[in-house]
């Protein structure tokens, strides 16, 4: 559906090259899209990353397994607990290090609660780039509860450090269980009316549904996982199809795009996915707190860790996909290397195939609902 | 009757001091250091490629025409709301009623004529094409 | 009068000093002989208006959004509705360096960076403010000894107002910064910078 | 299927391909490859009915002293089985064939391989750095690199 038809040459018109560059309000930190314009229609977008490499994979080699939590804190900085979980996982896989079931609770009830406040920033943002400023201000609202229950229970608000190799740092006090409580109650009210603040917004349907539309095929193609395939409806989740750290204990369902406003695969499902993906995370964050059995929160582990010759990958659900440790070690108390598989680094990969001949307005919409962090992107 | 012109003179006299005068107070307030680097081109961070005096799409000046026609529209409602108001008060409120329901319906003829034609949105549609 | 020794001690001498351009100087002094014909004391004039302006600066600083990493999260919890940036004035991120005063850099500036960084700098008008927030920011922090792409600190590219430690700093620490931010604002005398002439604080370019 | 059974119908397949089967003392157990005959492997792991393995995770170059290896994840939803594929090349001309053609996920992964690790994939549509500037000397994940003095008169100290 060509705009301008086969003009004679006089008419032709030239295309723009123009830079959503790495200072921009919609691109959620430092991308820079250097896209090729027709007028509105974008013919062209090429992603330039790495504005934000901070070489976490040279550090890796270069500090002790301890040493390299706080670092991975940094990586997907939205959702922190959840990289030092499966850090954590992937050392304890190698070392054969047998976590406590407490632990193990401790760290579901935190990761499930950091990813309700990654979606929380995302439906935040989101309404940011859609001109809505309001739902900036509720979604951040919940989650200042959030970061007050997080920083009880390791001591940080953003970057936590809480997950440690073996277990982890500080034990739940009932005080802090009784906030939680009150969060769930809390956030289950204030759900609905996130609804009807952004997704049943009559403009935010018409800026969102049919636009991006990623097919099953393309997503698991280009690699895509998390909210961003499950919207395509692949029900893929590594928390049911490979549960790690006693997840199987728990029911919850995956909720996957069915293209309600449009187009199975587009902005909207993915948008809706996350939403629906934070009820189902209350539901585990009850469950946990409820079964939260006695004993210890860490296993016996030495002081210099020596992981044996091998290698091991480990893939968790972050909230923006599958991130995986790839870790080879040769026995020494540093490791050969570590390989972070990050989500949102195959995610943004996807761009320039769906941006074809969409409006430059479309664009901001589809790297938002991608939901993309640059901290994981350039590591 | 001349005196009502006094009032209209203040009002511009007014006018104009405010605007000039607050340029004034900037002239002698605000730093003016000009360096070719500040006045580069912001382009979000990167130096600007190639030149942007290209041939626009012509869909440009489609849009602008018809954003003008429709603001010239909404600045017209205001006088044709005082009409309104004086007529309904001297004459037959229905009849006023009716002059300007007229007007509006002229109005909505010319965003009617540009919605069928598919003028509204950026891409043309290909059944509006006659 | 002649020139003390240990450099200009009151604002006039100062003044009179940075002027180069005669032209400019014959204006100022005819400025300056007009007041003290009248007995005032060239304060009693300026610095009711320097304070004024400087308020009026202060209080409404409006910061770039240049959220670069992990701490762009705390700057934008900062904006948010818990701890309200706009108490201070300072809530209206502008998207362009046209229109900021602040330079808010929050986040870890590496060698790719870095050029686009002193670039966005340049293009801010004058009264601008630089506020380096987050260890990475001051010296390179958690990625300063094996951060082969990591710039150690942002003062190697443009001069820095106010360093914010922490990583990330809390809203707290930079709600405390801005206070102070605006403190130093209330003490320069914009009319001896509007009269200078010579652009003291820049950096050699890149 | 488990790996075992995998490199068992790989190795009769592409009897000179496939490296001898190790049982790894800890972690995951990894298939030896041929670097040449990496795209027809791969070609047939991913049509080949029983296997299908049509998400590839992760490309991971490692810089093993006298070898550079680059190291496969995939993984098939179908049959919700997992493989990892390892082929090493000469330190001195790391070339690989690219498969950027079966899976389109590889080709930012082998960009970021080459941007750190310095192995050409052949035949990539568009091989150049994804992560550092364009003009940055030396590949970092090498062992041997030493952080650069100073970058665009920017110092490092």
């Amino acid at each position: 559906m060509n705009s301008t038809l086969e003009q004679p040459e006089s008419l032709r018109t030239e295309e723009l090259l123009v830079n959503m560059g790495p200072q921009h309000p919609s691109t959620h930190g430092v991308l820079r899209l250097l896209i090729q314009t027709d007028g509105e229609l974008v013919r062209q977008a090429w992603p330039h990353i790495g504005f934000l490499h901070r070489c976490f994979e040279k550090i890796a080699e270069s500090v002790t397994y301890r040493q390299v939590v706080p670092y991975t804190d940094r990586l997907d900085y939205l959702a922190s607990m959840n990289n030092a979980l499966a850090y954590c996982l992937a050392v304890e896989k190698l070392a054969g290090f047998e976590v406590p079931e407490r632990a193990s609770y401790l760290r579901i009830i935190a990761a499930e609660l950091n990813r309700i406040a990654s979606h929380l920033v995302f439906f935040g943002c989101y309404g940011l780039d859609m001109g809505a400023f309001t739902p900036f201000l509720y979604g951040f609202r919940e989650r200042e509860l959030i970061l007050s229950i997080l920083e009880k229970l390791s001591g940080g608000r953003l970057l936590y450090h809480y997950p440690r190799i073996g277990g982890v740092a500080r034990d739940i006090d009932p005080q802090i269980a009784a906030e939680i409580q009150n969060f769930i109650k809390e956030m289950r009210r204030v759900w609905p009316e996130y609804n009807r603040l952004l997704s049943e917004n009559a403009i935010f349907i018409k800026r969102t549904a049919n636009v991006g539309v990623i097919t099953k095929e393309a997503a698991v193609a280009y690699g895509l996982t998390g909210p961003c395939l499950r919207g395509s409806g692949v029900a893929y989740d590594l928390r049911r199809a490979h549960p790690y750290s006693l997840y199987e204990r728990f029911d919850f369902e995956i909720p996957i795009g069915q293209g309600l406003k449009g187009t199975l695969g587009d902005c909207w499902d993915r948008y809706w996915v996350r939403l629906l993906e934070m009820l189902e995370s209350l539901k585990i964050i009850e469950q946990a707190l409820a079964g939260l059995p006695e004993g210890q929160i860490t296993a016996k582990v030495p002081p210099v860790i020596k992981l044996p010759e091998g290698e091991v990958y480990v893939g968790c659900e972050n909230p923006r996909g599958e991130l995986g440790f790839y870790i080879i070690s040769d026995g020494k108390p540093q490791a050969l290397r570590i390989k972070v598989r990050a989500p949102s680094f195959s995610n943004l990969s996807i761009t320039n195939a769906i941006v074809r001949d969409v409006l430059v307005a479309d664009v901001v919409a589809i790297i938002g609902s991608i939901d993309i962090v640059l901290g994981e992107i350039d590591r | 009757m001349y005196t009502q012109f006094g009032a209209v003179l203040v009002f511009i006299a007014l006018g104009t001091a405010f605007v000039f005068g607050s340029l004034l107070i900037g002239y002698f307030v605000r730093l003016s250091r000009h360096h070719e680097r500040k006045l580069t081109v912001y382009e979000c961070g990167e130096p600007t490629i190639g030149s942007a005096w290209i041939r626009y799409n012509s869909r440009f000046y489609n849009v602008a025409l018809v954003y003008l026609l429709f603001d010239v529209e909404v600045v017209l409602l205001i006088p044709a709301a005082l009409v309104f108001r004086q007529t309904a008060a001297e004459g037959p409120a229905v009849q006023a009623l009716l002059v300007l329901l007229l007007f509006l319906a002229l109005l909505a003829l010319g965003l009617a004529y540009e919605w069928f034609y598919g003028n509204l949105d950026w891409i043309k549609k290909e059944k509006a094409t006659d | 009068m002649e020139q003390s020794a240990k450099g200009p001690t009151t604002p006039q001498q100062m003044l009179r000093e940075a002027i180069a351009d005669p032209q400019d100087l014959r204006r100022y002094l005819h400025y300056l002989a007009t007041i003290r014909a009248e007995g005032l004391s060239t304060s009693v004039i300026i610095a009711p208006l320097e304070a004024a302006i400087n308020w009026a600066r202060a209080s409404s600083i409006w910061p770039l959004t240049f959220g670069l990493a992990c701490c762009a999260i705390e700057m934008m919890a900062t904006g948010a509705d818990k701890f309200d940036l706009d108490r201070f004035g300072a809530g209206a991120f502008r998207p362009t360096p046209r229109q900021a005063d602040l330079m808010l850099v929050a986040g870890t500036v590496t060698y790719k960076m870095a050029p686009r960084l002193k670039r966005l700098y340049d293009q801010m008008p004058e009264p601008k403010f630089v506020m380096a927030m987050g260890a990475c920011t001051i010296g390179g922090g958690p990625y300063c000894k094996h951060g082969y792409h990591v710039v150690k600190g942002i003062d190697l590219l443009i001069p820095v107002d106010i360093y914010v430690p922490g990583c990330p700093p809390r809203p707290e620490a930079l709600l405390d910064a801005l206070l102070r931010l605006q403190d130093k604002i209330s003490k320069n005398q914009p009319f001896a910078e509007r009269f200078n002439k010579d652009t003291k604080n820049q950096k050699k370019p890149l | 299927m488990t790996p075992a059974e995998i490199h068992s119908r790989l190795k009769e397949k592409f009897p000179s391909a496939v490296g001898e089967w190790q049982e790894p003392k800890a972690g995951d157990p990894c298939i030896l490859l041929e670097p040449q005959e990496l795209h027809e492997v791969c070609l047939f792991l991913k049509s080949e009915p029983g296997l299908e393995f049509d998400y590839l995770k992760l490309i991971t170059g490692v810089d093993r002293g006298d070898k550079l290896s680059s190291v496969y994840h995939l993984y098939s939803y179908k049959h919700q089985h997992a493989l990892v594929l390892r082929a090493d090349v000469e330190r001195a001309e790391p070339k690989l064939p690219s498969v950027a053609d079966i899976w389109p996920a590889a080709d930012w992964l082998e960009r970021e391989c080459f941007d750190m690790l310095g192995i050409v994939y052949q035949g990539h549509p568009d091989l150049r750095r994804i992560l550092l500037p364009l003009d940055w000397e030396g590949y970092p994940l090498r062992k041997d690199y030493k952080q650069p003095q100073s970058y665009h008169g920017i110092k490092n100290e």
